[in-house]
């Protein structure tokens, strides 16, 4: 099955938009192509309990300032991972426009942790290799990962930077304007912010990794 | 005297009930009934399909006369389900019924467990216990009271209306004590009613003024039970009548002084119409009230809090029935039986800030909705919004303080239909666009779905999809000045943002804030939820767990009109069976003093909590009131000499019962 | 009883002002703080997608040290960042949720020479202001009441949500009651806590934008002279891609976005220098306020 | 968490050796009996370590039942009533908490862990309630082991014996 992409998040990519149209999409789905586990092994991960009592109401979609964007609204997710639909859940762009506002989490009559089960998603996501590649969210998460792994401490300027180098550098030029106002104003530093005890840290991620994800 | 079995060995029958597969499939009922057979004391030891059958008892029967069984022991359910039919069974086969003893596998092993061994174990271990107690049982007299043929009903609205009328009718002499100043309940709120959209007024008045006028009904309203005590067949009602400051005997509803009052307009919020409108503090609830009686409300009226009004009411009134002396008065009754139909309370919509009820005042609940489209409502029946406007669109919102669990966790069942009719009357009124944001719509009643049906022919909108928020937040000039209710389409996967005039929030059902006092009060059990527990869900469903109390209506839980009106009747009929039979037999669990072995030293007397215990000062020895003993044990487990003995729980029965428990046998498996 | 301070990377950067002004502020009112040494970043938002148990020791680690450095039965950790007040607490309750987890992260943390006992409770500024030191004393100490000045609080997402710790989770009323004390006039708005995209703003911009825009067309539309954040990425969003949005989507929008710990130090009559007014791109007309005599506009 | 229990339990009844706790449950016959019924009619699944004794009210368990029920090889003992206020018989449970409270000390002074007793207040509505309780207590039991009183009592009663033979057998020595 293909997976629609909202045209608002290619913004930069005005061709992508066409081809999606001449594509013609399967739509029907093999239990064969389902991984019928998969909802089970999300609801055991932390704060997924409940995923499986979701009533499909809708609160979750109507209370999410970001749910206009999402290819499927969060309440199709929750009844995607229920019913098996790995790929299309794991692909898809929703579990990656969240903001964790945690409106949903708040609202929902079943009181899914939903906002808990979209890191969730991300994380299998990244594990599997799943995510849409070039999609700067996911590399954003990884480079301030990284920072943070190596000096303790996240410096915006730099993550930034970085972000930019790895997903879209002409961006970095549209940004260099704001860029230079904040520096001004002192609200952006060149100095990396390091965290002392550097060696401690690193092994206390050392020894709670169950093999890097990265 | 049924023959006993003192006099010479014990000779114990055992019989284990398959209950068909229930537990069968689970428990080694064979093996069960051959290891019995090894036990001292076991004469016969059998397997059956269905104890409980005319058979099944017969074969009980049969046996104690051939074999001169004087111990029988049934293993299959609950004893609170058929301990009492197999009693009986005993007694017709001429043993005294208290011989008998039934172990529970089937809600204690069978449904609970499925490790077939573990199971088979547990089973033995729990009949191996009822042999080694049936050795100490003793033949014992069954208690038998009588059934006073009065009877109490608390709550005025349908249902309590139904079940006075269904006994008074029967010829029974009937209490019905309601705590507002009218009955009527919430039915007399309502408009119309679903599915057939007959007016409620229509329906109820005429019942209501039956209940008035029934020789055979004692009616109180404004009047509330304080006491209560006894047991079944012989109640102490008390019953609190709250001061109208009005002469029931010399009133005669004519209002005058309700005219005359020196509040030239009404300055409460008015009960009755859901504080859409204001009233006097002299008043009477609705036009149809019964009884036809002003009341003065002393928070609110001048003379009270001053002292200084002019009593213009009094002078209007020429029968002199206005008396600011007016005292409260305690009655106290006596009746057999109790029937509770306390209704419910609607949900609190302040308590969904996400709705706005409070802040946004074209919000409405939809008992507001009831009264705003009710011809004798504070509009008459024209449909005018809080800020003068009428409305051109409607959303009405489902689900609100149900399904919940930041709220209420249950199906309020009456929302949906009542939403359907309010839809349908909101359009029938005002021609209004009408949106109708559901979860699920459950119309599951006779021809309910065909009224849903019909609001779908009626075009009225149906979005599936559970309301985050009813805001003012205008993002398109379409949105100004309208509240936006914004939704999932679930059906269609966009959320949605509906700009609507008013929005009618179908608020669900809940306990009575005062449930838990009431149910302290007579005596029985809530639900998780706060309503009533009947004593079978199924089975007995307007029992509860004390005899000769019985419930109906939205106090055992959320019912529409047909449903109460149906508990109601099974309640009445319940409490007739009681009352016709004359009286009632009772557990004979009761306590006696062994004489030789009371110190006299006083311990019971503190623990009877019914002062059934008293001390002969010239013996120096506890005396039991066996009338007054509802047999706790308490004292009994306090008496340091153990004097204090309970029948049916004897304390060798229960070391004995222990003891079989914990006895390893070889061929056990752990 | 001392408050511990744990800064967070933001407010070392874009935030700057922040920490300034509420360091400020906190010293005018002599609530006793230190800093928390050595304090590490406290994964975030992004960091939880990555590595769950990674991102919780990392939090773990701020939380032991703050035991560590705080004699009091309960340690008050003040986490003026959202995301940092977020995820610390998250972290504590997630602890006490799944003891096997904890025992996990703390037997990492031994062999560092750590433990973590769940003595620390985690504070928001916000929350010490109003609950702690009282608004009636905040308001004895105004030294220039904020007359006439409407203001839109905006609590953003985290402060508030998911866990209910000091107001209600969509409709807050804190910061109002604040502004209240210091003399100004909350603008009663719905959009208080919805939010703003977060790091949408650097990645999918459109998204990010659009929120953005959404907040600040409500606030001007609702009358607010000025719109008071508790949050550094927030303020960064709503203040510093204003040009961008009028810019794209033909607006007029001219909010000037602050720190609400910066409108409390002007209140108390701090220094704008004190307060890193400068560090704003736009910095809010307040003469009139400072100067009540409508004496000449300091000028900077 | 209560599957495990379900499956733990399969393989050690299963297979004859693996011990089991047993435990000895008092249930007052309106609250907690009725809600073990309860957990019945809704098919709950829980350990089938608890064999259930019914009194009429929680105020009638002598605390010599627990004691016996623990000389004669239980390993944990459970014991349920009304919740307070709710007692069909009004205070029958308080009572029953009085007593169980001094029962707790005098437990501990015998040297028997706090959590092979426990006192629950459990209404007729909770059935899952029984389930979680019986779960818990046995997996708490499995994890404290054995308590085996009786066989406690044997060797103390050899000791006793040996001892007493010394000092018969010393006095007889100064006798003589």
């Amino acid at each position: 099955m293909q997976l629609p992409i909202p045209q608002t998040v290619r913004a930069d990519e005005p061709t992508h938009k066409i081809e999606k149209m001449k594509n013609v999409v399967r739509r029907i789905k093999f239990e064969s192509e389902l991984d019928l586990e998969f909802g089970e092994r999300i609801a055991d991960k932390a704060y997924g309990q409940r995923l499986l009592s979701c009533i499909q109401c809708g609160t979750c979609s109507a209370t999410c300032p970001l749910a206009h964007y999402m290819d499927y609204t969060p309440r199709k997710i929750i009844a995607m991972t229920r019913e098996g639909f790995k790929e299309e859940v794991l692909n898809s762009l929703t579990i990656w426009l969240c903001a964790s506002c945690y409106s949903c989490t708040v609202q929902c009559p079943r009181q899914i942790h939903i906002t808990d089960v979209m890191y969730t998603l991300k994380r299998e996501a990244i594990l599997m290799g799943f995510y849409p590649r070039r999609l700067p969210i996911p590399v954003l998460a990884r480079e301030f990962y990284k920072r943070v792994l190596k000096d303790g401490r996240n410096t915006e300027s730099w993550l930034l930077i970085s972000l930019y180098l790895r997903t879209n550098p002409f961006k970095m030029l549209r940004e260099s304007v704001l860029g230079f106002k904040l520096f001004v104003r002192g609200r952006l530093t060149i100095g990396k912010e390091r965290v002392k005890g550097r060696d401690q840290l690193h092994s206390i991620l050392k020894h709670e990794k169950g093999g890097n994800t990265i | 005297m049924h023959g006993n079995g003192d006099n010479g060995s014990i000779r114990i029958g055992f019989y284990i009930c398959h209950c068909g597969h229930n537990i069968g499939s689970v428990v080694d009922v064979h093996a069960v009934a051959e290891y019995v057979k090894t036990l001292h004391g076991v004469v016969l030891s059998q397997e059956y399909k269905y104890m409980c059958s005319d058979p099944g008892q017969e074969l009980i029967q049969k046996d104690i006369q051939e074999q001169s069984l004087n111990r029988i022991i049934v293993a299959s359910c609950s004893p609170l389900l058929h301990e009492h039919t197999f009693r009986s069974a005993v007694e017709k086969g001429g043993l005294n019924p208290y011989f008998f003893q039934m172990v529970n596998i089937r809600e204690n092993v069978s449904w609970v467990h499925t490790d077939m061994q573990a199971a088979t174990q547990k089973a033995k271990d729990l009949s191996r216990a009822a042999v080694q107690r049936v050795f100490h049982h003793k033949a014992l007299e069954t208690k038998h009271v009588k059934i006073h043929p009065d009877v109490l009903i608390v709550g005025g609205g349908i249902a309590g209306i139904h079940a006075a009328l269904t006994l008074a009718n029967a010829g029974k002499k009937v209490y019905l004590v309601e705590k507002d100043p009218t009955i009527g309940g919430h039915m007399a709120m309502f408009d119309k009613t679903f599915p057939t959209l007959d007016c409620a007024a229509c329906i109820l008045t005429p019942k209501m003024s039956q209940v008035k006028n029934h020789p055979n009904i004692t009616l109180w309203t404004y009047s509330e039970v304080v006491k209560v005590e006894g047991y079944v067949g012989s109640y102490t009602i008390g019953v609190r009548r709250k001061p109208r400051y009005v002469n029931e005997a010399l009133c005669v509803g004519c209002m005058d002084c309700i005219d005359k009052c020196i509040y030239k307009e009404g300055k409460t919020p008015d009960e009755f119409n859901a504080g859409l409108n204001k009233r006097k503090p002299i008043y009477i609830p609705f036009p149809q009230a019964t009884p036809q009686l002003v009341v003065i409300d002393p928070k609110t009226c001048i003379e009270f809090k001053s002292g200084h009004c002019k009593k213009t009411c009094v002078d209007a009134c020429d029968r002199k029935a206005i008396d600011f002396k007016q005292k409260e008065e305690i009655k106290e009754i006596s009746v057999g039986t109790i029937i509770l139909a306390t209704g419910y309370q609607i949900f609190d919509a302040k308590r969904i800030p996400f709705y706005g009820y409070g802040k946004y005042p074209n919000v409405y609940t939809s008992l507001e909705v009831e009264r705003l489209v009710n011809a004798s409502g504070p509009t008459g029946g024209e449909l005018i919004l809080r800020d003068g406007q009428h409305p051109k669109t409607v959303g009405i919102i489902h689900c609100v303080g149900s399904r919940d669990k930041n709220t209420n966790r249950w199906c309020s069942r009456t929302c949906c239909m009542y939403s359907l009719k309010l839809a349908h009357l909101l359009k029938e009124h005002t021609d209004a666009e009408v949106y109708n944001f559901y979860i699920d719509i459950r119309a599951a009643g006779k021809s309910y779905e065909e009224f849903y049906d019909k609001l779908l022919d009626e075009n009225v909108h149906f979005v599936r999809g559970r309301v985050a928020e009813v805001t003012d937040w205008a993002v398109r000039p379409s949105e100004e000045g309208k509240l936006i209710i914004r939704a999932e389409d679930t059906l269609i996967g966009v959320v949605r943002r509906v700009p609507v005039d008013m929005v009618v929030l179908a608020v669900g059902m809940e306990p009575q804030a005062d449930a838990q006092d009431i149910r302290r009060l007579f005596n029985i059990s809530c639900s998780t939820e706060g309503f009533f527990l009947e004593r079978h869900p199924k089975l007995a469903p307007v029992d509860t767990f004390t005899d000769g109390i019985f419930i109906a209506g939205a106090c055992q839980g959320p019912k529409d009109i047909p449903d109460s009106v149906a508990q109601a009747g099974a309640a009445a009929a319940q409490a007739l069976t009681l009352i016709d039979t004359g009286e009632i037999e009772l557990e004979p669990n009761t306590v006696f003093v062994v004489q030789e072995e009371c110190s006299g030293c006083r311990t019971c007397l503190t623990m009877c909590p019914y002062n059934a215990i008293s001390r002969d000062e010239v013996k120096q020895k506890a005396i039991i009131n066996e009338a007054l003993c509802k047999g706790c044990g308490t004292c009994v487990a306090a008496c340091p000499s153990g004097a204090l003995k309970q029948n049916l729980f004897e304390d060798e029965m229960i070391f004995s019962e222990i003891d079989g428990l914990l006895t390893m046998e070889q061929e056990a498996c752990c | 009883m001392k408050y511990l301070y744990f800064p967070g990377c933001s407010l070392r950067s874009t935030g700057r002002a922040y920490e300034e002004s509420l360091l400020a502020v906190l010293k005018a009112l002599e609530i006793p703080i230190e800093e928390l040494d050595d304090w590490n970043c406290c994964g975030a938002t992004s960091y939880a997608s990555i590595d769950e148990t990674d991102a919780f020791a990392l939090a773990a680690r701020n939380l032991a040290l703050a035991e560590l450095q705080s004699p009091d039965e309960t340690v008050n950790l003040i986490a003026p960042c959202s995301a940092c007040f977020l995820v610390l607490m998250k972290t504590e309750r997630y602890l006490e949720d799944y003891p096997d987890v904890s025992k996990k992260i703390n037997t990492t943390l031994d062999k560092v020479g750590l433990h973590y006992h769940g003595r620390v409770d985690v504070r928001h500024p916000l929350d010490v202001f109003v609950n702690d030191y009282g608004l009636e004393n905040i308001a004895k100490r105004v030294k220039h009441p904020l007359k006439g000045l409407k203001v839109a609080s905006y609590y953003g997402c985290q402060v508030v949500r998911p866990f209910k710790t000091f107001d209600h989770s969509h409709y807050p009323v804190t910061m109002d009651r604040l502004v209240q004390a210091l003399g100004g006039e909350p603008v009663d708005w719905p959009l208080k806590t919805r939010c703003c995209g977060g790091s949408l703003t650097g990645t999918i911009q459109e998204a990010g934008l659009r929120l953005n825009r959404l907040l600040l067309k409500e606030a001007e539309k609702r009358g607010a002279d000025i719109m008071l954040t508790c949050c550094p990425l927030c303020q960064h969003n709503l203040e510093c891609y204003q040009q961008r949005i009028n810019r794209i989507y033909e607006e007029e929008i001219d909010l000037p976005i602050a720190f609400f710990t910066q409108l409390m130090g002007v209140a108390l009559g701090l220094s704008e220098k004190e307060l890193g007014m400068q560090r704003l791109f736009k910095k809010p007309s307040l003469s009139h306020i400072t100067h009540p005599k409508g004496a000449v506009v300091n000028a900077w | 968490m209560e599957k495990n229990i379900m499956v733990s339990n399969g393989q050690n009844e299963s297979t004859t050796q693996g011990w089991e706790p047993r435990i000895i449950a008092f249930f007052c016959n309106w609250c907690t009996y009725t809600a073990a019924d309860l957990a019945g009619v809704s098919r709950l699944r829980y350990a089938p370590n608890a064999r259930i004794i019914r009194v009429m009210c929680s105020g009638r368990i002598d605390p010599q039942f627990i004691l016996d029920a623990f000389a004669k090889g239980a390993d944990g003992v459970l014991v349920g009533g009304c919740h307070p206020g709710d007692c069909h018989y009004m205070e029958g449970n308080y009572k029953a908490l009085r007593r169980m409270q001094l029962l707790k000390r005098m437990l501990k002074d015998m040297g028997i862990e706090a959590k092979r007793f426990r006192l629950e207040w459990i209404s007729a509505s909770e059935g899952e309630r029984v389930k979680t309780v019986m779960n818990e207590m046995t997996e708490s039991l499995r994890a404290l082991g054995p308590l085996g009183l009786p066989k406690k009592f044997e060797e103390w009663d050899r000791e006793i014996g040996i001892l007493e033979e010394e000092v018969l057998g010393k006095e007889e020595a100064v006798h003589a």
